[in-house]
């Protein structure tokens, strides 16, 4: 991605969002760009409907927790597949409460993908239609994706540590 | 009471609609797999469906975390296990691009040949499915017969049958002996006849197309608002395919077409993916063909193993192969996302590394994860029977979904 | 030799038997040997394996019972013409115009079904 | 394995009296050797074993020479529980289920690493082992095993059916091993 489709990209989020940019670096083939957390939703509806960007297609998104920054990020990735751009906004939440808006309303897709970050960082989604855990029991209380979190289940008598020499 | 009216009206009228509840639930012969939806039926027609996964949930990305690079391979091909060669060298390509390996040109034309045969068996099983699915029994058999003959060139390569673990971090653990070479021949030549039969079977048959022509459509716009990506999407007419878009292990070398579907029903995906199964043939003629000499790895010993007689005569190997085994080889901090052209669409690998010996987060891209979440608004209004056909038509594997 | 025309039917009559025996010894043997456990949970109604939801039990569409019902009619129509195409030939002209007679009283009554709407699926 | 004279194989039949033209052997026999070579499996496959079973049920390898050709999918009918695959601890109450809605007598073949013993997926979702839930028969090691492994799974399920007592499902020490389970 050449030097003038990031300053088209930076300008046109500058254009309604001024200030809302942290960072932007290239990281391989992909730009990033670093978002303050509140205005993620009305930004990703603007580079969806500017001419100059659109980016009509949700690649993925995905939850990453930072244990020593006490905050969990939240990754978007973007495809504009008409000129095969890419471009990835990342946004920090506190960890105390990690709310953010839905993407529901702009990309359908958001909805399993939103759910199945709730089910493993336990980021709440304003305004998502059923936030409940996807892939985990109902019943699990706590969010296994988080670094605290050991790997293995506690439950199991026959692997005890010793055994591993742990 | 008015004798012209009759009385069943009023009866009728004062009760309200009851729905039936159908759980085609995770214990099923029709899902392929497991996943459960609860189907409100009105008789024969759906009203409603809630999908519920997660069944078989073996939390992939919390393991991804407590392993080493090379010891994850071994998880990616226990995700789509259709086609696992293909998620391996995803894998491998992603850590790749991460260390920036130069990867020798015929290590690049050895994955595309084994990565087509594995789009070769994913395509096989799922429209043999598609047939059962139908009532056309006997094709599966036929096509399940092919897919062990490239179960055969799996054993060759990488010794195992279905969940490959093939080739290392730059390239491939020994170089493909003769006989593997032996049987893709064979199978080059022998696949096409068995294609062209199983299509005289079904492509132009009454029933098929009956069954099949504009059941559980998708539009482009809600494909693309659902994202899907791979066959479902270009069966619904939008021509994106990662091998295209974003060219990996030098597919730009080889000629070939993207097959396009129109409107996105069944007929649609099996039709693509019947064209996608002979393009990817062509694909592994043209890469023997062009085939390079060289090595079958990248010179690059601090990630792949030396081999044995250089590990006992220089410290170097030594040192660096106590490293690998130890999985002590430390990766620089860096994030990337790579992502290839599965067997049913684009599978990325989005990898942050801290500098240790275990990736700090591996975030996957599960293309039936995505685009199966448009699965009720598919068979809103169908009849059951098409629901059934439309599910193992959008080839959604369990454990690619609840990764 | 008056009781001949009896005596022909024994044979069938002892097949029928064997036939009716041999069903019954099976049911009876694997009732008796098979070991049983009628547990509460094994008499529940089994639905892919998660606790069913909702009744059977409801009423549905009309247009299913009445598709049913019509093919039965229709069926039973046809066993009556096996007798008539057996003996063909015997039977000459006169059967066959009784035969055509009786096809067309059916019919009659499949076009009163037709225009009736009974048989229209997709309402 | 005598042959006869016309070179047929004739497969070991159970030890009886043997006489001009008629033989007597025990009840039990008969019905372990009848029982044996008709067994119903339902494939409970999950994931990466239940294409592995799709293989042994495909041409090549072909299961049905066992005489388990016909699969029940549904528990009233079935035999055999082959449980293949990953189970989940989400999918764990399912199992329970259908193996408790088995019919009598029933058998659990726990084929590849994932059902037996958790495999390698030792994580906070997934049952290790399904001995945990159900009482299960014959383990078939693998990951995924081979469909060689999977048929000497049933042949050794076969041996065990062949010489089961009639009465072992209605003995005490069942009933006790099943409650254990919670399984009354």
């Amino acid at each position: 991605m050449e030097l003038d489709d990031q300053e088209k990209i930076i300008a046109v989020i500058n254009e309604k969002f001024d200030g809302e940019i942290l960072q932007t670096e290239m990281l391989y083939d992909f730009f990033t760009i670093t978002l303050k957390k509140d205005r993620i939703v009305p930004i990703i509806r603007h580079l969806y409907d500017h001419p100059d960007t659109k980016f009509q297609y949700l690649t993925t998104m995905c939850g990453i927790h930072f244990p020593d920054l006490n905050q969990i990020a939240m990754m978007y990735q973007l495809h504009n597949m008409v000129s095969n751009l890419r471009i990835r906004l990342k946004i920090y939440l506190p960890i105390e409460n990690p709310t953010v808006p839905t993407l529901t309303t702009v990309f359908p897709a958001a909805n399993w993908m939103e759910r199945e970050t709730f089910d493993f960082y336990g980021v709440i989604f304003e305004g998502h239609p059923n936030l409940k855990r996807i892939l985990n029991v109902e019943e699990m209380t706590i969010f296994p994706l988080r670094k605290e979190y050991p790997l293995e289940d506690q439950v199991r008598e026959d692997k005890n540590d010793s055994m591993f020499g742990r | 009471m008015d004798v012209k009216e009759p009385v069943t009206d009023q009866f009728y009228q004062a009760q309200e609609k009851q729905y039936s509840y159908l759980n085609l639930g995770p214990t099923h012969p029709a899902t392929h797999g497991i996943f459960q939806n609860v189907l409100k039926m009105d008789g024969e027609v759906i009203v409603e469906a809630t999908p519920t996964i997660g069944y078989i949930h073996r939390a992939f990305e919390k393991l991804a975390e407590r392993r080493p690079y090379n010891q994850i391979t071994p998880i990616t091909d226990r995700m789509n296990y259709c086609s696992a060669p293909i998620n391996n060298i995803g894998w491998h390509l992603t850590v790749e691009k991460l260390l920036g390996i130069e990867i020798p040109k015929r290590v690049q034309y050895l994955r595309v040949i084994i990565m087509e045969l594995a789009r070769i068996t994913d395509h096989l099983i799922c429209n043999a499915v598609i047939a059962v699915d139908t009532g056309a029994l006997t094709g599966f058999v036929y096509m399940f017969q092919q897919r062990e003959l490239v179960y055969e060139i799996y054993e060759e390569i990488c010794g195992a049958r279905l969940t490959s673990n093939v080739g290392r971090i730059g390239g491939f653990e020994r170089e493909w002996p003769e006989k593997a070479w032996e049987k893709i021949h064979k199978f080059l030549k022998e696949f096409p006849v068995v294609l062209k039969e199983f299509e005289n079977l079904l492509n132009r048959n009454r029933i098929f197309m009956d069954r099949t022509i504009n059941v559980g459509g998708i539009s482009a716009e809600m494909a693309l608002s659902y994202s899907f990506s791979g066959v479902n999407l270009r069966a619904a007419g939008v021509d994106y395919d990662v091998r295209v878009a974003k060219p990996y292990s030098s597919y730009e070398d080889f000629k070939f077409i993207i097959p396009v579907g129109k409107s996105g029903d069944v007929y649609d995906r099996f039709m693509v993916r019947q064209e996608e199964m002979r393009q990817s043939l062509s694909i592994i003629k043209q890469a023997i063909e062009k085939l390079p000499e060289g090595p079958h790895h990248a010179k690059v010993p601090e990630f792949y193993l030396p081999p044995k007689e250089e590990v006992y005569n220089n410290m170097e190997a030594l040192i660096y192969h106590f490293k690998i085994v130890m999985g002590e080889t430390d990766v620089p901090k860096r994030e990337v996302y790579h992502c290839v052209e599965g067997g049913n669409g684009e599978l990325g690998f989005y990898l942050i590394s801290d500098g240790g010996r275990t990736p700090f987060r591996l975030h996957m891209r599960r293309p039936c994860f995505i685009y199966y979440q448009a699965y009720p608004e598919m068979i809103k209004g169908s009849m059951l029977s098409d629901a059934i056909l439309t599910m193992s038509s959008m080839n959604v594997i369990a454990g690619e979904l609840d990764a | 030799m008056e009781d001949s025309t009896l005596a022909q039917y024994i044979p069938i009559a002892l097949m029928f038997i064997v036939a009716v025996g041999f069903i019954v010894f099976i049911m009876l043997a694997t009732h008796l040997v098979g070991p049983k456990r009628n547990t509460q949970v094994k008499l529940e109604a089994f639905e892919s394996g998660i606790p069913s939801i909702g009744n059977a039990r409801i009423p549905f569409n009309i247009k299913y019972f009445l598709v049913a019902i019509l093919f039965v009619l229709f069926d039973v129509e046809v066993i009556f013409m096996y007798p008539w195409a057996v003996n063909f030939k015997e039977l000459g002209l006169l059967g066959f115009i009784e035969m055509v007679l009786f096809i067309v009283s059916l019919l009659i009554g499949f076009f009163y079904i037709i225009k009736k709407g009974a048989l229209t699926w997709d309402d | 394995m005598e042959t006869l004279a016309n070179g047929i194989k004739v497969g070991e039949r159970p030890e009886g009296i043997e006489g001009h033209g008629f033989f007597a052997t025990s009840l039990e026999k008969v019905v372990g050797m009848a029982r044996k070579n008709s067994i119903w499996p339902l494939p409970f496959a999950t994931s990466c074993c239940g294409i592995e079973f799709m293989a042994t049920m495909g041409a090549h390898y072909d299961l049905a020479r066992f005489g388990s050709e016909r699969l029940s999918f549904s528990p009233r009918q079935a035999d055999l529980l082959m449980v293949m695959g990953t189970i989940a601890k989400k999918m764990g109450p399912v199992l329970k289920q259908v193996y408790e809605q088995m019919a009598e007598p029933r058998w659990v073949l726990s084929v590849g690493a994932c059902a037996s013993s958790g495999g390698i997926f030792d994580t906070y979702s997934v049952l290790q082992g399904i001995d945990r839930i159900i009482p299960v028969d014959v383990y078939v090691p693998g990951c995924p095993p081979r469909p060689e492994q999977i048929i000497d799974g049933v042949m050794k399920i076969q041996r065990l059916v062949e010489t089961e007592s009639l009465r072992r499902r209605d003995s005490a020490e069942y009933k006790a091993m099943l409650n254990s389970y919670g399984i009354e």
